[in-house]
């Protein structure tokens, strides 16, 4: 047992270090601060840099452009990245659509999508849920007819991340509406520009707009957009949602949040002490400190496991959950911080050396941000749903 | 002991109840909402016509005679209904501050223009380094001409974009977070020197930053004796927390019975999600937490008059109560509407950011709690 | 809306407070300090002088023994009671047999047990669970077979609260084994002396011994000790069930332990000062007082609502779980303010007189009661189907 | 990075786990509690025999070289096994302050002794005023014939009642609370002017209240310096609390383990009550508090020689970790096992004792969450 890095682990930590200082766009680190809703060209910038350096997807085949290093590098890199504060790598196109490409796509699914996806040239989103389906996915009633060498897609899909800028979509539809529910189903590479779909936002209750509704109207797919066989597209898609799960804790990210938090509560007053010395707020502090802490040494010793070869299995639903648990009170806590200011709605409004008052540009994004994270635990499987999968692939119950 | 309604209040509420019923439906708000004013001063002259401005004050004012108890049962209506009119700022805060402590010329001069709905007010109290103290304050007022001068900074003071005069607590003497030495005034929205800046809120009110630069306020603008202010001040404010948690427990109801609704007609892995045990338990919790609320709300309105010390250990528990109940209700209600609960499109979020913003105004769990416990030792 | 008692109750209120404090016996009052288990001639002995002044069952109907006290001056009652910190009255008999034997018993069997229960001559025990049935009284094995005059009667029951005291016990036991679960069952009331019955002390983990297991062997009870009609004493329990619930709450008795911890916290030094002022006990004292108070409030809107002749329904179950939850707390609370000096186990230990350092016989009572008190969420109804009660009944879920 | 044993350390482990398997079943333990000393000397000795007492000392004095690691695992055995005999008190506590601090002659007159099990130690750091302040010292020793004189009294001093000698923090200088003056003292039990009142402790350990009436101290009783008994104390506590989270991981294992298995057998209502949702996400946070409180054991574990702040930081978070899963745990261990689980005679209620004293111990979850919190304080 032993917490230390390897020498070499050390060089390449430092080795990231250096070449996020020195390639990461002076215009994002500034925006960063602000903590706004990106656009897409900062999000492909970014992407861009990374995927010239050959680092975009360090979990991806060698052939296709990964990396070969350790479980513990790809540790240290993405924490790197999260301690930085760099803007986030989408991940639809690079941890979702790839690997059932390489996994299930025939050779020139795998030619002309792969670098695309790499290189930042399109840009993807995730078409599995439907109105109504939530996170049972077997209920979707999205159907594809085959008309020749085209499917017809009619249907709809929902809480479709970031679609608004999306060039691809892969998608789940069903082709057989005889089958059970969950056979006849396929799995389609949707090109977003063809006509019959729409895409409509929706706003989130902190007034961003983050997901969206699609609506498929005839629309017309070649059927070589197909990955692997018709009506087993459920059995591609299945093995995707054990995928990858690493960063799912988000330890690196909540570090840094919690220094921005102790930041914040040092420069406000409380009773003419700094909030961050009032023993209420440090007790609730220091516990999500100790909590998170903890997550911190469960990651680790998940990816110990990895390293030596073990597959984490259904224990790293911990992460999911008392990730987004922390992640949750970190916000939480923020609010507590910004008292009476975390009531303005400062959206729209440009603050830039204009702060009037009170009100920074930091504490008008604090009420968003708990609003926003609230579906941390909704997404992704909620909560509830990874605590049935633990209780039953865990415990046996 | 008696937990019952008289019959005027049982009116009362139904014609409250009726009203947001018939006006003030979800996309009615939304249409208020996204106004350029962000108000509706017909609904504004509707509550005046039901009574409702004139509830709680005194015929002789032009008010119906009603107290604490007819301003909650107004404010737990309001609460289902989510009105953004300020009712609470300006009938039960500044209305109730110069109902306690104005002169009779005062209440004379004010509390009738409040009852017809001529006057709004607003209730300038908190100051941007001062937190959740009412004491914190230092805006002062200076001796000057044949009355004082206001200097300073108010920060988040709702409702101020719609208000004609603001009530300003401002240090006539002392040092910041001093009891002693802090005076109201009222003071005329439009007086020069007054600049404001007006914006949203997360939870669809409006509200304004404002600043005073030398902004005069005659001898008559003084507000129940100078550097008396801050005992006053504390008195109505815990009279707007008695109110305000009303708001809150209709907020929560209505966050409640939607959830329990969602839940037995949302459908999961073939069958309702309301049938899984832990969203059954999730949603009993969040029940027991409306109810225990709504027993705080009647005890902290019965218990106003019992005293300075009984009416700071009520008001500072029922606020403590409502705030973490309010966190629990309003997230639970958004985690069991899942990806729904998360839209701005239906009504859930909209409870669940008011609750969220009830919290921290007039000072969160937090601080009352500190407070109960403070009130309780000086008791002992 | 009021919260003020009438002049009258007003004057209860005195009544009954000087009552209990010209009454009340001296050496109860000395033994209550020490919170220690108490012997059945204590219990009887405080039974015995509420019986005197017809204070002892004031729920019972007016013919035989109990007053027309409103509930409000019942609520006063048994709240002087807790406030006093009077020895508990066991309710086996005055809440549990004697209903059903005025509701469903004969005239002989009113005319005997009614004054003999109401005078403390006899103690009764309750045998509903057996070993393995818990709450699920529905599969209860217990036997009693026909003989004459005789039910012959064989099995076990379990978890029997002071059964070590016992004259009688009403119990169901089968007297149908073809019948349906829930069918076939019979309401009797057996003496404890009939030869055949042994009972068996369970210790719990606090060391106490306040449960039992009750072992029947060919034990003989009269046919005419039979509670209304064969085969239907589910009923009977079934209606008991949703019976007597005042002071579930357990208000009054919750208010003067917060008085004894206030106390305890206060004499007990951190950091220089009482650990009263220090801010985290602070802060979970003040949260509990707060919940407590609510609770209260809850309880009193229950108490008006059975003035006005409303029935109170499921929603009481609100009373058992935060009563319940409340009362843990307090013996967490304590164990927090006792720090090391929970750790003694001074059973068995006079210490009268002789208080070695820093422990009092008060301190050493501490863990035993927290202990003690994790029954409160299972026994009764565990917390857990408290809540399915609110679930399908108030919630309709 | 690596968390992984050596094969040394699977040996260790395999044969405490063996021992405390044949040896230290429920029935065999309930006979050790009831025996009149409370515990086994032959155990001790096996303890002994299987070089568990020698395992974290040096070679030189009889010990096996090892480190926090190997009592690491020695002690996460123990707790399943719920063993009684005093190995926190004699090999880790004591022996770690003299091996943290002793002098050659020390280490060569006590190490071996310990490591063959012929001596028992315990430290009597608590005193009745003192909570969980390790500073907060009232005992003096004053400076007297060719040593130091002590007088004071002492709290719960756990297995005192086996030990030969004592470690006894004391002023030789400053006042109650002062970090400065505070010197260690190891004395022989039976020292003219030491009486002890010993007892049982809820948990099934014994103890004892000392008092110390002009009790001579050589000046070789002196252990690591006169005046700087403190830091060497604190030191050594907090490889204590290190130890202790893995006797505690291995009650919570055994509690969530059983309870797990509990409720697959147990059937109410026509099935195991296993397959009621609340109870399996109940029994799913339980498992997610161990595993937590696992990784916090070899968190601390390996940071204890990083520095005074960081292994400050690393020792309370983990007994706070420890404190408030042991304490979850334990309580929905009980509620789980319903009656059951309240009576003497199943072992649940003897881990959950044991977590609830542990908590105690050392300090419990406020004091330690302060303690971490100062510390990253003074490390910004």
């Amino acid at each position: 047992m032993d917490l230390k890095f390897t020498p070499e682990e050390i060089a390449f930590q430092h080795e990231v270090r250096s070449f996020i200082a020195e390639n990461y766009p002076a215009e994002l680190r500034a925006r960063r601060k602000l903590e706004r809703e990106f656009d897409k060209r900062e999000y492909l910038s970014w992407h861009r840099i990374l995927a010239q350096k050959g680092w975009v997807a360090p979990s991806w085949p060698r052939e296709h452009g990964g990396t070969d290093w350790t479980p513990a590098k790809k540790y240290i890199f993405s924490n790197e990245l999260a301690l930085a504060g760099t803007i986030p790598l989408i991940g639809f196109g690079l941890n979702l659509a790839a690997p059932v490409i390489w996994t299930y796509g025939n050779q020139a699914q795998k030619d002309y999508f792969l670098p695309r996806i790499y290189n930042g040239v399109d840009w993807w989103c995730q078409g599995y849920s439907e109105p109504g389906a939530g996170s049972d996915l077997a209920g979707l009633r999205t159907r594809a007819v085959r008309d020749g060498d085209h499917y017809v897609i009619n249907g709809s899909k929902t809480w479709t991340t970031l679609a608004q800028h999306a060039d691809m979509m892969f998608c789940l539809v069903r082709t057989d509406a005889d089958a059970k529910p969950q056979a006849g189903i396929s799995f389609l590479l949707v090109d977003m520009k063809t006509p019959g779909i729409s895409v409509r936002p929706i706003i989130t209750l902190d007034g961003g707009h983050e997901v969206n509704e699609i609506f498929l109207e005839d629309v017309r797919t070649p059927v070589a957009n197909r990955i692997g066989n018709e009506n087993e597209g459920w059995t591609y898609a299945k093995v995707l949602l054990g995928h990858e799960r690493s960063g799912i804790a988000g330890v690196a990210r909540s570090k840094q949040q919690i220094a921005r938090l102790k930041k914040i509560a040092s420069d406000t007053q409380e009773e003419g002490r700094p909030l961050l010395l009032d023993p209420d707020f440090a007790h609730r502090l220091a516990a999500l400190e100790v909590e998170l802490l903890a997550l911190e040494f469960t990651d680790l010793r998940t990816l110990a496991a990895l390293n030596a070869g073990q597959s984490p299995g259904a224990e790293s639903s911990i992460l999911k959950i008392k990730g987004t648990e922390i992640q949750q009170r970190i916000t939480e806590l923020m609010l507590e911080a910004a008292g009476i200011y975390g009531a303005p709605d400062l959206r729209g409004m440009n603050l830039d050396g204009d702060n009037f008052m009170g009100i920074s540009a930091e504490l008008g994004g604090i009420a968003p941000d708990y609003l926003n994270m609230r579906k941390s635990s909704i997404y992704g499987g909620s909560n509830e749903i990874q605590r049935n999968i633990i209780a039953k692939a865990v415990l046996g119950l | 002991m008696d937990f019952s309604f008289t019959e005027e209040q049982v009116l009362l509420r139904n014609s409250v109840q009726r009203y947001i019923q018939d006006k003030y439906s979800f996309e009615a708000r939304k249409t208020i909402l996204a106004s350029e004013a962000g108000w509706s001063r017909d609904n504004w002259r509707a509550f005046a016509e039901l009574g409702l401005l004139a509830a709680p004050f005194a015929e002789e004012y032009g008010g119906f005679g009603g107290g604490a108890l007819e301003a909650m049962i107004i404010m737990e209506e309001f609460g289902k209904g989510l009105v953004v009119e300020p009712y609470l700022q300006t009938v039960v805060l500044c209305g109730g501050l110069i109902n306690l402590a104005g002169s009779a010329a005062q209440k004379s001069e004010y509390l009738p223009k409040i009852a017809s709905g001529e006057l709004i007010m607003a209730l300038a109290h908190a100051e941007p380094q001062g937190r959740f103290n009412l004491a914190d304050i230092l805006t002062r007022a200076e001796k000057g001409g044949d009355g004082f001068v206001l200097n300073g900074a108010k920060a988040v003071v709702t409702a101020a974009p719609w208000a004609g005069k603001l009530i300003i607590p401002a240090r006539t003497s002392g040092a910041q977070r001093d009891r002693r030495g802090v005076t109201l005034f009222i003071v005329d929205k439009n007086a020069p020197g007054i600049s404001c800046r007006d914006y949203p809120t997360i939870d669809g009110q409006r509200a304004s930053e404002i600043s005073f630069e030398n902004v005069k306020a005659g001898g008559n603008a003084v507000l129940g004796g100078v550097g008396a202010g801050l005992a006053i001040l504390e008195e109505a404010v815990d009279r707007a927390i008695a109110a305000q948690c009303a708001e809150a427990v209709g907020c929560m109801r209505v966050l409640t019975d939607a959830t329990v609704e969602y839940c037995k007609t949302r459908k999961q892995f073939g069958q309702p999600i309301g049938k899984f045990q832990v969203l059954q338990h999730r949603m009993v919790d969040m029940f027991m937490e409306c109810e225990q609320s709504l027993s705080m709300t009647y005890m902290v309105n019965l218990k106003l008059d019992e005293g300075e010390a009984e009416r700071i250990r009520a008001a500072s528990a029922a606020k403590a109560q409502i705030g973490k109940a309010g966190r629990f209700v309003g997230q639970q209600a958004i985690q069991l509407h899942g990806g729904m609960g998360m839209t701005d499109e239906l009504n859930v979020g909209h409870y669940f950011k008011r609750l969220t913003m009830i919290d921290a105004q007039f000072g969160n769990v937090d601080y009352h709690l500190k407070r109960f416990a403070a009130a309780g030792q000086t008791d002992r």
